[in-house]
């Protein structure tokens, strides 16, 4: 018997891996996000970081249907969307200080988001998570639209176009943080992100959360070990619609306001992409989407009106040859460094960079080019310097030459790579 | 010294044109008043924000605007982001005294925001809903031939407003005006507005008024156009970009618009120059934005009156400020910030000087169009609070 | 007729294949024996195409390996593998319409032929192919097969999970192919069977061809048998 | 009589275009069961490049031609794009033409500007084929429906008249087998998708005219087409055909419903100042479309006419 | 006599028109190794869908240990002690071997559908887990995802699942599919420790197993339970023989 015992647990991760793989990396998560005040950064940088936040929490429930439970859902935002104005709701109440909730401090809202996420998700899953598959896809895709459409008729819920706003600087203080100023609040989402992403690895390493996994796999399979599969799907879209409520309630403090725009298919379809370009395979992958995705929505635009069309690029380059996300390109990176010939690999891999580059930079100037010549403000893309305009030879030649160098190069490196 | 304007509009998808059309006069108001010696010696900066009319990122563009200098905010694109931002701005100045900023809006009509809303650091620079409402019944009060009137619009707050105010205003100036239909349409829903062009028809209307933007309005009238109605339609946003070359020689005496000036109207040859330099740089584009120019000069006159670019003497010198523009006489109405002009009620021509979304067709002012800036003002419920 | 040298397969690292030589001439029959996992079934699949191949395989005298599967069954390689891959939700008959690989080129069997050769089928014929049983698939897949007119079938295991009286039938089915002039290259573990219709037996392990000889030969090495195939 | 009549012939002509658009996508979906979310980008294609042939040309050349310069980007996009993604599953090949409908719009922005373009009716449609209750009914709209039902019948010929069809059926779940049989499927599943855009693209041609022609038109008619495929039924070109109608008729009908809330359900003591008792039956029209979508496949998840669940 | 683990009394089913069960009805002893033989295409896997709730049965019932079950959801079945296999290898591909059989496990260690437990904390879950691997040889492939897994023990983690959960009536569908000989003799072995006191029904096509394994046999020819017997007496049963077994020599030898 002491044997047997020894055996099962030489069969899971020892201590130290575990540490490794489970504690180490959220401590550094924690740390990161904690370190972050100190290099006394723009308002602009608190206003994305805290996007990135709310965002990360977002992504990460989403993940939880769509990665783990195999189900894909076009009006995730929904959850969001009416967790994130019950929140705004109770602030409100908060603020009017009536019955118990004067003394509900404003720090707990996303408690309500995800209260409100939750009930939503219990009452609209009911009957969507009889099915799975495109059945599923398609049911999500009508709720949304109802309840989008529903949102511009109850103005006493959503408060119309202009939604419902409300003042964060009331109520009890917790941890003596008012709310008010930008930094204060940062605290406030990096407590929560931490949490939420926390309640959510924790939430895969349930009964629930493996079976949701189980589910995804085989449902078949899954009625004969004892388990009803609509139940667990039921089950899992109930917790990530809080977890998606809770990210709805940190949305309400930070920006003391919601509109039925938060419940529209654009935010849906939003989350779908931060979730899959990030890599929807691991558990972090959604969190790496998440942050870059929220910095190319608020800033890429400042650079180039195109950003769409890199968005759209950059989505399709994914899909096409990273299926499995950011999160998969790091990984990978780092099992090839650590593989028999790191030399070699480090060299096609830095071979591969260079061709995307020189097709990045093909691209990037027939956009910019094109761009300029389609407006017809006689604007001209003049990088370093250079005064691209679309009749001047060198435009072409430079978009020319490097894409079909770049497209040279990467596939040397693949060629590399097979053979190796 | 650089007074940074920030300019949070869409400037990307599908309503990246709406913004764009302003973001171009902004520039080409702010060349012109950096020419002649800028404001108090400043130079105006327009710096681009794009929100993609979305309440949310509207915020976070607001930050980032903050952070980059700026202590104006200009914006007009969805009443939601409106009431987003005079929000966000009355917090921020509360929260953060010494760094006060004022938000010009030049387009979001939502009548509350000079009303129960008003804001000291909200300043609007077109007519609200309710006042375009009242050009729009002065006029068809002066037409007898019209008995009956349809209103339709799109099922929200806007929308819903529209219809109350053209009932009020209407039962007041008019009683014997029969309203034979009153119709709310989902926001962006509809393809096909056939059906409700037919409704239309067969209750016999005389006019009809609609609050309609976007593709609600365009297919609205595309509608209309294809079944043959000859009833005018009295719109606040006909003038959009690509209304009028959608619906081609079917709108000529069908659609019209209300507005606080048309490049067709008497002008001054500078103006004329003008209207022609900006389709010469922005040839996308026509001059529509003329509000623009009158928030930059209303601004430069008080900025000058108050021998500063900061706000707060800035927002007090706005205060009861009147100019001269092109089409009138505008005064920003002290008690609740809302600007005060004549209106214009004009339809689509093909007899005019200039023609817009570069077809030959352009906006001609209707008989009786002119609309003071008396029958046009609306009293206010505003109770502003000001700052020391 | 099919020449296959010093073909290789690899599963991502793993090599499967190590250097396969054997070769079919028109007509015969050949049973490819061996123990499970020895890479027999990669062996068909790298001849079709299904597993990249590295090496030479020539059919008819030319190079097949790497080419398209489609471009491959058109040259008359017909292919019934081990997972069946009957479409389950179309007709018997409409599996056997597709079998047909060019409608103005029918081949030398009718539909009507086929059911005829095997009642279990004409039964069934418009039911979906789904719901047929193990053996029955076995036999639409053959006969969809067939209806390509292919000059060389490779079976992979056609008897696996069938009851004994079934694969007595299926033996007796290839055998009757055979007649008609088919070559057949039939990967079994059944020795059986293999021993009953094959004119000739390659033995294969860990990945190379250890053995080959006819059957009579075969018989005789007991010390192959006890070597590469597990008695 | 005057709201039946209407109804019934907006309806029937709103429906018929419905089918127009959504056709493609059903042939898609059922053959190769991608959902293509970017259908109506295709058809956003087909009305842009309509505009331009007509231009140079005329619109008789661009109703031959503009479908088939849709239905080779579609088969470009399937060689290069779509055949890639395969393997990698259905929600991959599902999110590819998502992005895909981002970059179209993006790209025919750049090309043709951001606001709306002048395509139109040709002249020799441009006139009221009938007038009824004062409203007139245009004779584009008549050729409209011609076209709808010789797309129909086009279409249900391919289908179920050809080996082809079962071919690509086969070869959505089996496609190595398929190959064995001898059938070349990449080549088919080009031809389809190609062919499933060039019915968008026509939609296009035909519809661009009726509604605007701008960047926008894609996001629009969206959702809609997948309401029309879903509650049709997979794989049911007649399901597409009825659940147009379907739609058109009940979104017509419904719009001449003045109705409140409040006068249904009056009984039940709703008032019309609440929330719920203001709305009318007729504001809720252009939603029903989806509310029969959720309703659809709650209680009969194959499809008026589908025979197998999505 | 005490109540038998599993009756079926009169069962049918039919597919549209065809009758695949016709009036079967079958008791089984607790305990019992009962074998189905017949050809391919009889009804077996059809039985043991109506068996486990697949499918419900046109008519007639089916009841374990006395209780009806018939018309119950598969997980309702399952929790009242009733496990099956697949012909065709069931398996949660994405997951690794340990995982899978961790899945199976769950459900009898009373972890419900929790998501408040941590799953890697439960001593006795682990412990079962681990007894299961051993039980099938699995330990050494325990984190290899099983999509990797060569096919015999994708085989062997199918009928680990099965038995994971601890039910005691354990239905089989040829397990050995597919497997060479060591492979059968070991897949045999283990099906004979692990259903070590609990009712057995095992379908299965090599003979060499049935025999070896079988209190007793059932053969289904067309639906119809044609002969319930001990192995000795089917062997002889001429009937059985022109039915299923053919000429061939039992038990079938190899070569
Ligand atoms: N898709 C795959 N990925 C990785 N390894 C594989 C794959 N398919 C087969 N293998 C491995 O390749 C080897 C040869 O497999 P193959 O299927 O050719 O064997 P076989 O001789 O046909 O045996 P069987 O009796 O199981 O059919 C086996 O070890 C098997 O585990
Ligand atoms: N869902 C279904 N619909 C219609 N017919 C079915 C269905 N399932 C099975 N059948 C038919 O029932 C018969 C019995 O099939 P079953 O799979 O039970 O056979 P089996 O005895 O398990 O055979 P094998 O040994 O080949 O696995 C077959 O003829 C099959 O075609
Ligand atoms: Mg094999
Ligand atoms: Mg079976």
């Amino acid at each position: 018997m002491s044997e047997t015992t020894q055996s099962f647990t030489d069969l899971a991760p020892s201590a130290g891996a575990k540490f490794r793989q489970r504690t180490l990396p959220i401590l550094i998560f924690a740390a990161i996000l904690f370190a972050i005040p100190m290099v006394g950064p723009s308002r602009t940088f608190y206003t994305l970081a805290h996007q990135m936040g709310i965002n990360i929490v977002f992504a990460l429930s989403y993940n939880m249907v769509l990665g783990r439970g195999g189900l894909l859902s076009f009006g995730h935002a929904v959850y969001f969307g009416l967790g994130g104005y019950l929140a705004m709701h109770a602030m409100n109440w908060i603020e009017d200080g009536a019955g118990i909730w004067g003394s509900v401090p404003m720090f707990l809202l996303p408690l309500v988001g995800f209260a409100g996420g939750a009930v939503a998700g219990a009452v609209i899953g009911w009957p969507s998570c009889r099915k799975a598959g495109t059945t599923f896809a398609m049911i999500s895709l009508g709720v949304a639209e109802l309840i989008f459409a529903a949102a511009f008729m109850f103005d006493s819920f959503f408060g119309g176009e202009q939604g419902i706003s409300g003042d964060r600087m009331n109520g009890i203080e917790l941890f003596g943080l008012s709310l008010g100023p930008i930094d204060e609040v940062y605290w406030f989402i990096a407590f929560w992100t931490v949490i939420g992403v926390i309640g959510m690895w924790a939430f895969t390493r349930t009964p629930l959360g493996k079976l949701s996994e189980a589910t995804r796999d085989n449902a078949q399979r899954v009625q004969f070990i004892g388990y009803n599969p609509q139940r667990v799907r039921y089950l899992v879209f109930i917790a990530a619609g809080g977890f998606a409520g809770l990210a709805g309630g940190m949305a309400a403090v930070n920006y003391e306001i919601f509109t039925p725009d938060a419940l529209s298919l654009v935010p849906s379809g939003f989350v779908l992409i931060m979730a899959y370009v990030g890599g929807i395979t691991f558990f972090v992958g959604p969190i790496f989407g998440a942050i870059l995705l929220t910095y190319m929505q608020s800033m890429l635009s400042d650079f180039t009106e195109a950003w769409l069309l890199y968005l759209g690029v950059l989505f399709i380059a994914i899909v096409m040859f990273a299926p499995r996300g950011i999160a998969g390109i790091v990984f990978g990176f780092l099992d090839g460094v650590r593989g028999d010939n790191p030399g070699a690999y480090l060299g096609r891999w830095l071979m591969r960079l260079l061709g995307i580059l020189l097709m990045l930079m093909g691209l990037i100037v027939l956009v910019e080019v094109s761009v300029r010549w389609s407006n017809g403000y006689g604007e001209v893309y003049e990088p370093f310097g250079l005064h691209l305009g679309h009749e001047n030879v060198l435009s072409w030649v430079l978009v020319i030459v490097p894409a079909i160098a770049g497209v040279w190069i990467t596939k040397r490196a693949s060629k590399e790579e097979e053979a190796a | 010294d650089t007074i940074k304007f920030a300019f949070i509009d869409p400037l990307s998808g599908p309503f990246g044109p709406s913004g764009e059309a302003a973001y171009t006069s902004y520039q080409l108001a702010a060349e012109h008043i950096n020419e002649n010696g800028g404001v108090n010696g400043d130079m105006i900066e327009i710096m681009g924000y794009d929100n993609k009319v979305n309440p949310k990122e509207s915020l976070v563009q607001f930050q980032k605007a903050i952070d980059d200098g700026a202590r104006y905010i200009v914006q007009g694109n969805g009443s939601s982001v409106a009431a987003a931002l005079i929000e966000a701005v009355n917090k921020h100045n509360k929260r953060n005294p010494g760094d006060e900023v004022l938000f010009f809006n030049y387009a979001a009509v939502t009548p509350a925001f000079t009303n129960e809303l008003c804001s000291f650091w909200h300043f609007r620079f077109d007519a609200h809903a309710d006042m375009k409402m009242a050009a729009i019944t002065d006029w068809i009060a002066e037409r007898d031939d019209i008995k009956s009137v349809y209103l339709i619009g799109q099922d929200y707050v806007f929308g819903q407003a529209v219809a109350s105010a053209a009932e009020g205003q209407l039962s007041e100036k008019r009683p014997d005006i029969e309203i034979v239909g009153n119709e709310l349409h989902p926001l962006g829903k509809v393809k096909d507005f056939t059906p409700y062009i037919q409704k239309i028809i067969s209750s016999g209307a005389d006019a009809v008024i609609t609050g309609n933007w976007g593709a609600d309005m365009q297919l609205l009238m595309k509608a209309a156009a294809e079944s043959g109605s000859e009833v005018p339609y009295l719109t606040f946003y006909g003038g959009s970009k690509g209304a009028v070359a959608s619906l081609g020689e079917d709108g000529i005496g069908l659609l019209h618009q209300v507005s606080e000036g048309i490049t067709n109207l008497e002008a001054s040859d500078e103006q004329y120059a003008l209207i022609e330099e900006y389709k010469e740089r922005f040839p996308d584009y026509d001059y529509y934005y003329h509000r623009v120019w009158n928030v930059m000069d209303m601004f430069k006159k008080a900025a000058e009156e108050a021998g500063t670019n900061d706000p707060i003497p800035v927002a007090k010198a706005l205060e009861g400020l009147s100019i001269e523009h092109a089409y009138g006489t505008a005064t920003m109405r002290a008690e609740d910030h809302q600007i005060q002009q004549p209106l214009y009620i004009s339809v689509v021509s093909d007899d005019v000087k200039y023609g817009v979304d570069n077809i030959d067709l352009g906006w001609e002012l209707v008989d009786a169009g002119t609309i003071s800036m008396d029958a046009a003002e609306q009293p206010t419920t505003c109770e502003m609070e000001r700052p020391e | 007729m099919l020449e296959v040298r010093d073909l290789h397969a690899y599963y991502g690292k793993s090599h499967v294949l190590r250097g396969v030589n054997m070769e079919i001439m028109p007509g015969e029959v050949i049973a490819l024996l061996g123990r499970n996992g020895v890479g027999r079934s990669t062996t068909a699949k790298a001849i079709m195409g299904e597993v990249p191949p590295k090496g030479e395989i020539l059919f008819k005298g030319q190079p097949i390996a790497g080419l398209e599967s489609h471009k491959i069954a058109r040259m008359g390689l017909g292919y019934v593998p081990e997972s069946r891959d009957i479409f389950p939700a179309m007709t018997v008959r409409q599996n056997l319409v597709l079998g047909v690989k060019d409608m103005r080129h029918p081949g030398k069997y009718t539909i009507d032929e086929m059911l005829d050769m095997f009642p279990n089928l004409r039964a069934r014929a418009d039911n979906q192919a789904g719901v047929l049983s193990g053996g029955e698939k076995q036999m639409l897949t053959m006969c969809r097969t067939l209806m390509g007119d292919p000059e060389l079938i490779i079976i992979d295991e056609p008897t696996e999970g069938l009851a004994p009286k079934i694969v007595q039938q299926i033996g007796d089915m290839i055998a009757e192919i055979a007649k008609t002039g088919v070559a057949i290259l039939l990967v079994e573990q059944k020795l059986s069977i293999a021993l009953r219709i094959a004119h000739r037996v390659y033995v294969m392990g860990h990945g190379e061809i250890v053995y080959g000889g006819t059957p009579a030969e075969f018989a005789e090495r007991d010390d192959v048998r006890a070597e590469w195939l597990e008695v | 009589m005057e709201t039946i009549v209407f109804g019934l012939l907006n309806g029937v002509s709103y429906g018929l275009l419905l089918f127009m658009l959504s056709s493609g996508l059903t042939l898609i979906f059922s053959m190769m069961g991608v959902l293509n979310f970017a259908h109506a980008a295709f058809y956003m294609l087909g009305a842009y490049f309509a505009f331009t042939i007509t231009g140079s040309s005329s619109f008789w050349i661009a109703l031959f031609i503009a479908p088939v310069l849709v239905g080779l980007v579609g088969a470009v996009v399937e060689r290069y794009g779509l055949r890639r993604v395969h393997p990698n599953g259905h929600v991959a090949e599902l999110l590819f033409t998502f992005g895909l409908a981002y970059l179209i719009e993006e790209v025919v922005k750049i090309v043709y500007g951001k606001t709306a373009v002048d395509y139109r009716v040709p002249e020799l449609l441009d006139f009221a084929a009938f007038e009824i209750y004062g409203a007139s009914f245009p004779a584009y709209r008549i050729f409209v429906i011609f076209i709808a039902v010789a797309m129909l019948v086009g279409l249900w010929f391919l289908l179920k008249r050809t080996r082809a069809g079962l071919i690509i059926q086969a070869a959505l779940t089996h496609p190595h087998m398929v190959g064995h049989l001898g059938h070349n499927v990449p080549f088919i599943f080009m031809m389809v998708f190609g062919i499933g855009c060039a019915l968008a693209g026509l939609a296009g041609v035909m519809a661009g005219n009726i509604f605007v022609t701008d960047p926008a038109m894609a996001v629009q008619m969206g959702p809609i087409v997948f309401v029309v495929v879903v509650v049709g039924g997979i794989g049911s070109l007649e399901g597409a055909f009825l659940a147009s109608l379907l739609i058109g008729l009940l979104q017509n009908f419904a719009v001449g419903i003045n109705l409140k809330f409040a006068e249904i359900f009056g009984f039940l003591g709703m008032s019309d100042l609440s929330e719920v008792g203001r709305i009318s039956v007729s504001s809720l029209a252009p939603v029903l479309p989806f509310l029969l979508l959720v309703l659809i496949l709650i209680f009969r998840p194959q499809g008026l006419l589908g025979e197998k669940e999505l | 006599m005490t109540t038998p683990a599993l009756s079926l009394k009169n069962l049918n089913k039919s597919f549209g028109p065809a009758k695949i069960i016709n009036d079967v009805s079958l008791d089984i002893a607790p305990g019992e190794r009962h074998a189905i033989i017949g050809p391919n295409g009889a009804g077996k896997s059809t039985l043991f869908n109506l068996i486990s709730g697949l499918y419900t049965p046109t008519s007639g019932t089916v009841a374990l240990h006395g209780r009806t079950i018939s018309g119950m959801p598969p997980h309702e079945i399952n929790k009242l002690g009733l496990s099956r296999s697949f012909q065709v290898s069931n398996i949660f591909t994405n997951m690794t071997v340990r995982e899978n059989v961790r899945c199976g496990v769950l459900h009898s260690m009373g972890q419900g559908y929790a998501f408040w437990k941590n799953i890697g904390s439960n001593k006795a879950v682990q412990q079962k887990t681990w007894e299961v691997l051993e039980h099938c040889a699995l330990t050494d492939k325990a984190n290899v995802p099983a999509a990797l897994l060569p096919y015999a023990d994708q085989r062997a983690l199918e009928i680990a699942i099965t038995i994971a959960g601890g039910a005691d009536v354990i239905l089989l569908d040829e397990p050995t599919a597919g497997m060479s000989h060591s492979e059968t003799d070991r897949a045999v072995d283990l099906i004979r420790r692990a259903t070590e006191g609990k009712t057995l029904v095992i379908v299965e096509h090599d003979m060499g197993v049935i025999f070896d394994l079988a209190d007793r046999i059932s053969v289904l020819v067309y639906g119809e339970i044609i002969a319930s017997a001990p192995p000795s007496e089917i062997r002889g049963d001429p009937a059985v023989r022109e039915a299923y077994l053919g000429d061939e020599e039992l038990p079938e030898v190899m070569a």
